[in-house]
């Protein structure tokens, strides 16, 4: 039974959910140029809230995640004021901004743990088998399928988004220089702010589908994060366009290794493939 | 000037420390042996030593032991199991220590007891190659050589021949895998994929698909994190993975029931028994209205066998050894005697998972 | 000996071990301005080393350390090939990358490392020398043997920071491109800098090993390298005495976390928020840390 | 008064970015122990040449020949001590969080790494450091931070720094840029010294009484390429040189 199809699935369903992280990753770095570490960590707080709301108290579940979302967002946006934005004020480097967002990322983290447990918890309804679907013998969940359309949905619409209105043209300015920006006019910490709530939101969507496919666990933020930013770099840094190929070219990539190596390599196959990339095509496969 | 303070504290520090090593403190004297007990109460698998606690509380009720038996908290993790073991041996001094429950952090604490020449008893670590780790090891549950043996003729007599085995890559999944693989084969099945996924990985969607792609018809589940598996089990039914699933006892905890649902219906669950039935009603009239849990019996045996050499006038750990290999009593588990690895021989039960809750197959 | 001496024995190792590890890794993050997430796997190389070779037999704890230092260094050479090829975040990203790859390679080679299953009764060092026999299984003079170590490491560094090669370092932190223009080719004095700090950090691994008696992959994950990080940060980049006080306090955090009381199951977790929250006020308040000269 | 012995010599050279042309086929010759300055309207190319021949970016066609022998397709940064060249920068870049003494040590280093490990700087390096701080004025401020400097004793540091060097060029990039008087007459006296011991002076500057007075040749550069080259006093009566300035 030629399992190639099934890879293909498994891949393009985990890479699916990575596009959100790395999107979303790339739509805050291309807004604030700092890599932020806690912003796996804020996408599965998302996906706890979601849990909290469908789960413990039972609501319906497209609420849930619309709250999880925004929750998250919110908590991104909230982030940027206290943190990030006092330390745009003091002109600090990248660097400082990247080592408080490790302090967030630890601190959340932990918080998640006390509220959760470490104990993996499942958004899914497992009183019920999933509709299966099969094609070529490879078989994909119904709500797999969901999360791939939302995907594909979130990345175009961001695109549009980002090329067709202000706050997109805002963006690409501040992205090129933010005091130039500044001088032109744009407040920038206005959509450095916006960037952060929209940013946090998709990647909560992120979240969410994890929560529905292998399950939550507190301390997968950050793994989910790091696939993200080899998506993103590999794509091509600040291009979200760049950043959704990536995430399915960093997928397949690690999938199909299972031919050559065992399965426990992969997590080590994603960053030689991402190291690789960063030494032969450092500005990614989409040239900015 | 600071760094002339700084350099003269650490000399300070360094003669102060040798100085007082050289003299160190003289052992007290050994009035009535300490016993301890060094199994995971928090983390993944902190549900199973809650359980064999139990156990052990009944049988230190029993032999006047209540309350004075030294728990220790090691998470499953060999490091904490580690420094639990350095403490309970170099402070405390015990002579006997009941653990670890995971079978890493078993083998990673054994060196240290038996440098103390402390005895170790296991209740639940399973691992093959613990027999022949040292003559301080004990167990009071089955090696998994045993229960590879039977759980691969379990699957051979139900008439498949095309076993593929997913365990979680630590040392009980380890050595389960090779026995189970061992026995399979000389009984004239053939293992058709053997995969490997991290303790605490939950995403196994690629050594599944491997799995589906050997197209078995029983696929062997060795894993000990409950909630884990869990998750697991969820991705097979997901990647519609047909065969019949036999999960080795680590999956025996509430969390697969809550956590699998569905997927985990009509699985089959190998487990070391859970008791004669004198220990379920003994263990009824303490603990109410709680479910016996796998190791509760094999905890009381081992306590019970350390506590009876004792009764009997031994002191050191060495003597609580020598005097281990020559007990035998009527346990939890039903006869209970240490061969010459300190294992014992042992009866296995099957359950099936029927509509959310385990059952007993006769 | 009664506990609370046993307990403080074991405070004062680990925090040395702790501080042989941040005066190394602020070698290359305070003085040289390179910030590497990677040095939890050079303390893994050093940890394994120990735990592999200090028992076989002709080989001591000290020839294995000696070894751990080489491999250490040699692997240090070949990542800081890579790493000279990139700045600022995609050097974090890369040296990242590279904590995660040793952490595979630790849990996945099984025929070397025996992957998750761990190596255990790793020996304690001994010394048997013109008469003087002294057997380390002894906490208390195992915590000497790691002082005295802890004392040459930091001498050393600070005289490679007080050198005409630390100065370069500064220069190179300070302005890459400027300092080229001098004939400072900045290539191999980065090269040279992660080299020895990786080998500082594998005389760290092989002492956490024979301390431990045990060594096992998931003492060397990313989030470890991360705290050694923070701790240098903490205490103050670009000052040895720093990272002494960095590695004091990461060790006596969770001791003083004991006496405020948090109800012990989630002591941990609230350790960590302290910890997050501290560093974030740090880069807020005072980016150099506490000693600190140098601003990232 | 140009001697025959050329110490660079620019061939063709061409430096784009992108499509834009910074340096467009440029030719010239820079004579020994000369102060030469460069001048021409913002953008015309004078600091790209300056770090194209301080390997700070590099040559995309063109040879630059170093006393009419060797031939250079490629420069590297650290190697143009070697070529006994040095330079200051048009935005002052200093070791900010070191101290001002630092700032000058570390450029009389071992260059090699096991060199500098074991150095141990003697006397006459810290002697010849102390005078120089006297030469710009400094001394007091030994112990500083560098970024505590105020603007100007930031640039006259960088020239000190450059000096140290003792190298037969030196680059210097609008080193009077805001500059108070004091200080112009101490950094037009080095300027003076540094041709009285024959070396090479490359002047970018755009104040022209002290082009008059410092430079004994000149090159007007406009849009990457030269515009015209003579003596000071002719060069800067001629109208085309004006109206590059004055903008056609």
């Amino acid at each position: 039974m030629n399992i190639v199809p099934q890879l293909i699935l498994n891949s393009i369903i985990a890479g699916s959910i990575i596009a959100f992280l790395a999107v979303s990753f790339n739509l805050i770095y291309g807004a604030t140029r700092f890599f932020n570490m806690a912003h796996g960590t804020i996408a599965i707080f998302g996906g706890y809230i979601a849990f909290f709301f469908f789960k413990t108290l039972g609501w319906n579940m497209y609420l849930s995640a619309i709250l999880g979302i925004l929750a998250a967002g919110l908590l991104g946006y909230i982030f940027d004021r206290i943190i990030y934005l006092p330390l745009r004020k003091r002109k600090a480097s990248g660097m400082i901004m990247l080592v408080a967002s490790i302090g967030v990322f630890t601190a959340l983290q932990s918080l998640i743990q006390i509220f959760f447990t470490s104990e993996f918890q499942t958004l899914s309804d497992i009183s019920v088998h999933d509709r299966l679907y099969t094609i070529f013998g490879a078989t994909i969940t119904q709500t797999q399928i969901y999360i791939l359309i939302m995907a594909f949905i979130v990345a175009i619409c961001l695109i549009i988004f980002l090329k067709y209105t202000i706050f997109g043209k805002a963006v690409k300015a501040i992205s090129d220089d933010e005091e130039v920006a500044k001088i032109v006019g744009i407040n920038t910490n206005k959509i450095i702010g916006l960037s952060f709530f929209i940013g946090s939101g998709i990647a909560a969507i992120g979240g969410i589908a994890v929560g529905f496919d292998t399950g939550l666990n507190p301390t997968m933020g950050m793994k989910l994060l790091l696939h993200g930013i080899s998506a993103a770099i590999i794509g091509g840094v600040g291009s979200v366009y760049g950043a959704f190929i990536g995430a399915f070219v960093l997928t397949f990539v690690a999938n199909f290794s299972i031919f050559w190596i065992s399965g426990e390599w992969q997590e080590a196959v994603a960053f030689v493939l991402l190291i690789i990339f960063l030494i032969f095509r450092p500005r990614g496969i989409i040239k900015r | 000037m600071t760094k002339k303070i700084v350099a003269g504290v650490l000399m300070l520090a360094v003669v102060f420390v040798a100085g007082c090593s050289v003299f160190g403190t003289s052992d007290d004297a050994v009035s009535k042996p300490k016993i301890a007990v060094i199994l995971p109460f928090t983390g993944d698998a902190g549900s199973y030593g809650e359980m064999t606690k139990q156990g052990i509380e009944i049988a230190a009720k029993e032999f006047g032991y209540a309350g004075e038996v030294i728990y220790e908290d090691s998470k499953c993790d060999p490091k904490d199991s580690v420094n639990a073991m350095t403490k309970l041996v170099s402070v405390d001094k015990v002579q006997a220590v009941i653990g670890d429950l995971c079978s890493s952090a078993t083998r990673a604490s054994y060196p240290i007891a038996e440098q103390y020449k402390v005895v170790l008893v296991s209740p639940a670590s399973t691992n093959p190659d613990i027999s022949k780790d040292g003559g301080y090891m004990f167990r009071t549950i089955p090696s998994d050589s045993l229960q590879g043996a039977f759980g691969a003729k379990l699957v051979y007599d139900k008439g498949y021949r095309n076993l593929a085995v997913l365990y979680s890559n630590e040392d009980y999944g380890i050595g389960f895998n090779t026995v189970l693989k061992e026995n399979f084969e000389k009984l004239g099945g053939k293992v058709v994929a053997s995969e490997g996924v991290e303790r605490t990985a939950t995403d196994a969607r690629t050594q599944i698909t491997k799995i589906k792609a050997a197209n078995p018809d029983a696929v062997y589940f060795i894993h000990n994190g409950p909630s884990v598996a869990a998750g697991i089990l969820r991705q097979m039914s997901e990647l519609g993975l047909k065969a019949f699933i036999v999960g080795s006892e680590g999956l025996r905890g509430e969390a697969i029931l809550k956590g699998a649902g569905v997927s985990a219906e009509g699985m089959y669950v190998t487990s070391v028994a859970s008791g004669t039935s004198a220990f379920l009603e003994q263990f009824k009239t303490i603990y109410t209205n709680v479910e016996v849990g796998p190791f509760a019996a094999q905890g009381y045996d081992a306590f019970k066998a350390i506590a009876l050499t004792i009764k009997d006038g031994a002191k050191t750990g060495e003597e609580i050894k020598e005097a281990l290999y020559k007990v035998e009593f009527d346990g939890g588990t039903g006869h209970v005697k240490f061969d010459a690895n300190g294992d014992v021989p042992g009866t296995y039960d099957v359950f099936v998972v029927k509509n959310g809750k385990f059952e007993l197959v006769k | 000996m009664n506990y609370t001496v046993y307990y403080i024995v074991h405070l004062l190792t680990m925090f040395s071990i702790y501080a042989i590890l941040g005066v190394s890794l602020n070698l290359v993050v305070g003085y040289t301005g390179l910030v590497s997430v990677t040095q939890a796997a050079f303390y893994g190389i050093g940890a394994y080393a120990t735990a592999l070779i200090a028992k076989t037999a002709g080989f001591g704890f000290f020839s294995s350390m000696l070894i751990g230092v080489i491999v250490a260094g040699l692997i240090g050479l070949l990542i800081g090939l890579v790493l000279s090829k990139f700045r600022d975040d995609y050097y974090v990203i890369v040296t990242v990358g590279f904590n995660i790859i040793a952490y595979g390679i630790f849990m996945n080679w099984h025929s070397l490392t025996r992957g998750p299953l761990g190596i255990v009764a790793v020996p304690r060092p001994k010394i048997d020398f013109l008469g003087l026999h002294l057997d380390f299984n002894n906490n208390l003079l195992f915590l000497a043997l790691v002082l005295v170590f802890l004392a040459l490491i930091y001498f050393l560094a600070r005289f490679i920071a007080k050198s005409s090669f630390g100065r370069v370092l500064k220069a190179i932190r300070e302005d890459e491109k400027a300092i080229q223009v001098f004939g400072y080719n900045a290539f191999y004095f980065k090269l040279a800098i992660f080299v020895i700090s990786a080998g500082m950090a594998a005389v760290a691994g092989s002492f956490f090993a024979s301390y431990l008696r045990f060594t096992s992959p998931n003492t060397f994950v990313l989030m470890e390298s991360v705290l050694i990080l923070s701790m240098i940060i903490l205490g103050g980049l670009a000052n040895l005495k720093g990272s002494l006080l960095g590695a004091f306090i990461l060790v006596l955090l969770p001791e003083l976390m004991r006496f405020v009381g948090f109800p012990n199951e989630i002591a941990a977790e609230m350790r960590q928020i302290v910890y997050g929250v501290i560093l974030v006020l740090l880069m807020i308040y005072k980016p150099s840390g506490i000693m600190g000269e140098y601003k990232l | 008064m140009k001697n025959d012995k050329n110490i660079i010599e620019v061939k063709n050279l061409v430096k784009h970015f992108g499509g834009v042309y910074a340096v467009n086929d440029l030719s010239l010759k820079i004579p020994r122990g000369e102060v030469v300055s460069i001048i021409g309207p913002n953008g015309s190319g004078k600091s790209t040449l300056v770090n194209l021949l301080s390997g700070m970016v590099e040559i995309n066609s063109g040879v630059v020949i170093l006393n009419d022998a060797e031939k250079l397709k490629k420069i590297k940064s650290y190697e143009i001590q070697d070529l006994s060249i040095t330079r200051t920068f048009q935005e002052v870049r200093l070791f900010e969080q070191m101290t001002v003494i630092d700032n000058l040590l570390v450029v009389l280093t071992n260059r090699s790494v096991f060199g500098s490990f074991f150095e141990v700087h003697k006397k006459y390096h810290l002697e010849e450091v102390e005078r120089m701080l006297q030469r710009v004025g400094l001394e007091a401020k030994k112990n500083q931070l560098a970024k505590n400097l105020s603007y100007g004793q930031r640039k006259l540091l960088e020239i000190a720094r450059a000096l140290l060097m003792k190298t037969e060029i030196y680059l210097f990039d609008e080193p009077f840029a805001g500059l108070f008087h004091a200080m112009i007459k101490t950094v037009s006296g080095i300027i003076k010294d540094l041709r009285k011991e024959g070396k090479t002076v490359i002047l970018i500057e755009h104040n022209m009484d002290l082009i008059r007075e410092l430079s004994d040749y000149v090159f007007v550069m406009d849009e990457g390429s030269l515009l015209a080259e003579g003596e000071p006093d002719s060069v800067l009566k001629k109208k085309s040189v004006i109206e590059a300035y004055l903008g056609k």
